[in-house]
């Protein structure tokens, strides 16, 4: 059958053992796209779609329209979250492989991604986010501890034992809870957005996808409702190349950009250099304006790179080649914003060392700090008749009589 | 007090909500400057606005993500599904989502969504327009399963739905829109105007959910229905002659056990009825429940009468339909078991 | 609450006492846009989605490069069915007023679309029909007499008294069962499609759904399918303005047309004047031939007016100004063929009376002919058994013991 | 004869079926090059290519809308569906055309789609990575549910689904996969190896769809279960000391009443076990159809062991899973009960 078939399979420019090859990603000079005015029509700015917005140059300078003109201060908030994201990471992973916790998933090389884009929404806009926003819990006021002891579903979990590690939420930060279910967030942003308009509010809603959950009907639905309505919101689709091992192309990534997905329903779309800072806070900035002052929804593409593996139960070096990542045109986001702040004499060497060191001496005291509220194997333990409360805001009695049989079991009786 | 069919009740239950609260909001396919195609929301919008009854794009799922994340930035969304028969694309955000949420934040962020939508057949709909999906829903924890058989259970429980801060999804028998139905379609079309539950209070008040009703008190048999077949039911006691209790389950899920129990412990006999394909279906929980709390009690099998193991067929509606005849003939099978 | 809201809500430029306004509507003259080669990319052929193909002209000729040039047998062939299609409607909602069938939805002003993209396309291709494609089965070869019989659910019903009426399929005439769920036909065409691919076939899919429906999940699946396996296929919207009382901007069809919804995934759009007969056929015949050739799925748009009420339970007097379709400026789809075949001199007013009469007669004779397999009041019946047949290829036990149990009651044992 | 754990198993079931039929095509996310996050479609598409095993985008319900397309052009398409959890997206494909297309045509178009997917819990997975949804594919008719307990089983059921012009919907327990678990979580793994069912012939066979088999003989009480449970219940057995009867289900539906109340009138005691949650689950409908079928030979109520009525929670796996102590615990209250 296979000789004569004549469909068209979409394949990766490389597998394993062949040289990475990024040719396809079409790649804009530093400071060559334009900045329209927020108010613009979709139809005449559908070219933002189509380049990529990028201000952090070769040479380390900030140019263009969409420089944001940071000051050495913002920029070393920028870099400290990025690092932490990056430093938490790696600790967490170990934790994992470990066998400390169950589970675990990097953002790695994305961390522009959470840290640019929290920077650029205000406290009073709600984040919907998946679940490789974890800079964006950080920066948005949970402590590393408290996101620890998520992980370990102890004593002091927010979830109380009940989710995967990873999947955080914050009321007070307003970030909402990760779902393991890709991509239903989507349409609760927009729905959140929509309900904010109706209240007559200015905040903002704003959710992130993978390349790869842009298939999910949940994409199409959020972005027929904003288009509709003109929620603000803005739609942000962080497109790594990968879908665990499924390439952005079997998400049609290849033939024409997603930041193009709403073209055809009037939401304009930007694709931005996902690794470059400063383009990513630029850009979203632009569209959050765009959104408060009613101009509507905005789709952003931040192209990127899935530097790690999917998660800890995934092993990339079955599908794609091992060094792709230090093939990836658009660099490591973290060592490009510390290259421009060396360039524009803000930053060194030291300063970057002692501050990775101080992060990851950070994260060890929150670790520490975390298993005193229980490990997996030591107490203090969660009592398992929580496990009861919540589905319903008050239980019902079939959930209070099996919480009852429960604890009997438990104890033997 | 007025009288109300189970449309104007409905309508009466938005109206009533959304003066009271500004945060009920009404969305749905059709339902705003048209008023719903069975014309539940009719006036809302022209009352309300079109801010707050909201003429949705024809997306089941969308419907449903979007409202719940009103319901998660402070507003009451009431969703209506036009049939039943269309709820299954929005059924992941239900499952995954809507039912999940309270859980899964350890109750930081919930979203209080009514989901409106009419079931049931007997109107000549074929086999879209005519499902009886309820069994599904019961079978999802976290959210509530309603399904009310009369006007004034109708208002009173989808107002206790929309201030429930869990999410209900709210199923209308369509077939009892506009009167009661004894499941004898050549009889004439009775109104909701002669019917004790067809009397309405214009304003505010509620049916708890969670609590089951003694629709018909007897002492022979226990019938535990809900919807349409509470109707057909009563009749199938009369017809048989044999003392029934009628038991209207109300809210399907949480289950109220208590009164079914008691009820069967009484009887010694039940019979489960709805019209739902029998398979799986909510009356094998009912069966599953009753045999356990009252195994000593039972005389006879418990027997179930629902729709076949098949589609809605749109020629055999009433080959069907579990009417009169299936009910009296399930009455007669359990009464005749020793 | 309603004062303070900033939520955008689409509004149709009239309701009922309002006087119809069809300015927004992007008009382009006849003959004005280009036909592009087949094998043509989708970024060079963008414009093809926001003009509107158009062949029949305001004086009744037939112009420009999309011109099929068709021969007076051909135009009668058009003619004829169209005819038929709007005669068969005519006469089924009729009849549905006198209470003789349950239900029925009438395709009046859009007969074009099926009959000329049904000429466009081969025997051997599938057709993924909506409700209101009635013309392609009988311009497929389903006798009008085994159409009634399906909207009576009678004897020689089709589908056996199981669906509503105008459900209709035929294995034969490769026409798929119509669904009452909407839009779930369009991943079934690409899936056909793809499958078709894969044996070496050249045999295309085609599928069509309405305005609003394409803000259901399965159109977004559809066209990700389509694009990801650039499969033959042909998906058509056909934008009639209304989805029942909802007017197309509530599907965001106010922001940019509908053909531009492929554009972001890579798939061409074209928008054609859908009450054109020769326009549908010639864009139909131009995406058929791309397809078929693996140049991969055209997104067709047939901007076209639901000239009757939705379906017989629908008053659409409640929601739109009445006299509408009057000011449609697309006008009729029939009237325009036939006053170019009279322009043309391949036809009059007198050969068209006599036309319709006989279609009339034709399709009297069907009903009379129809209701001798039974009619909603009187025999021959369908056996009731048979309602348990087809749930499985085989029935298992369950419903074995159903069909007698069922039986049994209705012989009131 | 070779040893095969469930994921070989099933493995192998593609290959003998892809070598003989050349229309049966493989599709879904992660499948092809990369041969499933479980592996169980590993090296297939180095095998039959990459026009037989497709990765398709992260779409479940577009997965299943093309499958059923292609069903409908002649291919015989295994979709996987990479957990359970992730289902939903594609209901409404199922319920509203898989499962209705033959029905609805009369006969005249049908697909012969299998859909795949893991299931339940004890892998750590938390609540979107351990449900155990099939109850709710029971109650749709039109569509055969199965779920194998062992590597044998599963190959050859899997064979007679994808063989099947009927739509299945397979769900393998994850769990199991690599071994038999016995519900304690304590205990060291055990693989398929010293299993009698992790004897799998190389080649084609089936294991007909629609029968239930005896685990394990027994006399005193009847359990009735699939899936991961078959194990626990038969180590409750051992662990109790009480002679259990296993019965192992197999398909859920159509369902083998047959062996199921043949067992139950023998020992007149009936104990049901799922992992799913147990407020209108499958176990309901068990309950419902023994109660009636074998009324007047039990001598206790028929109990339910299941998981709680809370969505799966992650540091409470082994309190939610009902495992020896909760198997052992529903045992004694079958046979204490007179
Ligand atoms: C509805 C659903 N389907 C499938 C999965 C399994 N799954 C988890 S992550 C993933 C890949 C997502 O890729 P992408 O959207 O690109 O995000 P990334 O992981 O690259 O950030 C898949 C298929 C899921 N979690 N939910
Ligand atoms: C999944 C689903 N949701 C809702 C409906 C109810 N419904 C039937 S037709 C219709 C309007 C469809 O409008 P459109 O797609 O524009 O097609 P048209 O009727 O105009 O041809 C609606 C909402 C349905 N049949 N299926
Ligand atoms: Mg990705
Ligand atoms: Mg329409």
């Amino acid at each position: 059958m296979n000789s004569k078939s004549r469909l068209q399979i979409p394949r990766p420019t490389a597998r394993p053992g062949e040289k990475p090859d990024f040719s396809y990603l079409d790649l804009s000079p530093a400071g060559s796209i334009d900045k329209p005015p927020i108010d613009a029509r979709t139809r005449d700015i559908e070219h933002l779609s189509g380049g990529l917005v990028r201000v952090l140059d070769e040479d380390h300078s900030a140019k263009g329209a969409w420089n944001p003109n940071f000051d050495a201060n913002q920029l070393q908030v920028g870099l400290r979250w990025m690092l932490l994201n990056r430093v938490f990471d790696e600790r967490m992973w170990q934790i994992q492989r470990q066998g400390r916790i169950s589970f675990y998933m990097q953002a790695t090389g994305e961390e522009a991604v959470s840290i640019a884009q929290g920077m650029a929404l205000r406290p009073g806009d709600m984040c919907f986010p998946s679940y490789r926003n974890q800079g964006l819990f950080m920066y948005r006021g949970v402590k590393l501890v408290d996101m620890m002891c998520q992980c370990l579903s102890n004593t002091r979990d927010m979830c109380q034992g009940r989710q995967l590690p990873i999947m955080y939420h914050t009321k007070t930060g307003n970030v909402f809870s990760v779902s393991g279910n890709l991509g239903t967030q989507y349409p609760h942003a927009v729905g959140w957005a929509m309900a904010s308009a109706i209240k007559g509010e200015d905040h903002i809603a704003a959710s992130w996808v993978g390349d790869g959950t842009t298939a999910e009907a949940d994409f199409h639905h959020a972005l027929t409702f904003a288009a509709v309505y003109q929620a603000p919101v803005i739609l942000n689709v962080v497109n790594n190349q990968w879908a665990i091992s499924t390439f952005q192309g079997t998400a049609a990534g290849q033939r024409r950009a997603f930041a193009a997905r709403g073209l055809g329903l009037g939401i304009p779309g930007i694709r931005v250099d996902g690794n470059d800072f400063l383009a990513v806070y630029s850009a979203s900035l632009w569209a959050a304006d765009r959104a408060r002052r009613g101009g509507g929804p905005t789709l952003i593409e931040l192209v990127t790179y899935r530097g790690g593996p999917h998660s800890t139960s995934d092993d990339p070096s079955k599908y794609r080649p091992k060094d792709e990542w230090l093939s990836f045109p658009l660099g490591d986001p973290i060592e490009r914003l510390k290259q421009h702040m060396i360039a524009e004499g803000h930053w060194s060497d030291a300063r970057h060392e002692s501050l990775v060191d101080e992060l990851r001496t950070e994260v060890t005291a929150a670790w520490k700090e975390a298993q005193k509220h229980g490990t997996m194997t030591e107490g203090p333990w969660l009592d398992p008749a929580t496990m009861f409360d919540d589905v319903f805001a008050e239980a019902p009695r079939n959930l209070d009589s099996q919480r009852r049989r429960m604890l009997e079991v438990e104890r033997g009786e | 007090m007025a009288q109300m069919n189970m449309i104007e009740a409905i309508r009466s239950a938005h109206d009533v909500m959304m003066d009271r609260d500004s945060s009920v909001v009404v969305l749905g396919e059709d339902v705003g400057y048209f008023g719903g195609v069975f014309r539940c929301t009719d006036g809302l919008q022209r009352k309300y606005g079109e801010h707050r009854v909201i003429d949705a794009p024809i997306s089941e799922g969308g419907i449903i993500g979007a409202a719940i994340g009103m319901g998660v930035n402070g507003l009451r969304p009431v969703a209506e599904i036009q049939f039943a028969d269309y709820i299954y694309p929005g059924f992941d955000q239900i499952v995954s989502e809507l039912a999940r949420l309270r859980y899964r934040s350890s109750g930081d962020f919930f979203s209080p969504v009514t989901i409106r939508t009419p079931c049931g057949g007997g109107i000549r709909g074929g086999q879209t327009h005519s499902q009886s999906p309820e069994g599904i829903f019961t079978h999802v924890t976290g959210i509530k399963t309603v399904m009310p058989s009369n006007p004034y259970d109708a208002k009173g429980l989808l107002i206790a739905a929309i201030e429930s801060d869990d999410p209900v999804v709210f199923f209308e028998p369509k077939r009892i829109y506009n009167g009661p139905f004894d499941g004898d379609p050549e009889k004439p079309a009775v109104s909701w105007g002669s019917h004790p539950k067809g009397e309405v209070p214009e304003g505010y008040y509620t049916v708890p959910l969670g609590q089951a009703e003694i629709a018909r008190a007897g002492e022979e048999l226990t019938i535990i229905t809900y919807g349409t077949l509470v109707h057909v039911a009563i009749a199938a006691a009369e017809a048989t002659g044999v003392d029934c209790e009628v038991v209207d389950v109300r809210t399907l899920s949480p289950l109220d056990v208590a009164t079914l129990a008691d009820s069967v412990k009484k009887t010694g006999r039940c019979l489960i009825a709805h019209e739902a394909t029998r398979f799986s279906g909510y009356g094998a929980e009912l069966a599953a429940t009753i045999q356990k709390e009252c195994f000593y009690q039972l005389e006879a099998p418990i027997s179930r009468v629902a729709g076949w193991d098949t589609p809605y067929p749109h020629a055999f509606e009433w080959q069907y339909f579990p009417g009169l005849k299936r009910m009296s003939a399930g009455i007669r099978r359990v009464m005749e078991a020793e």
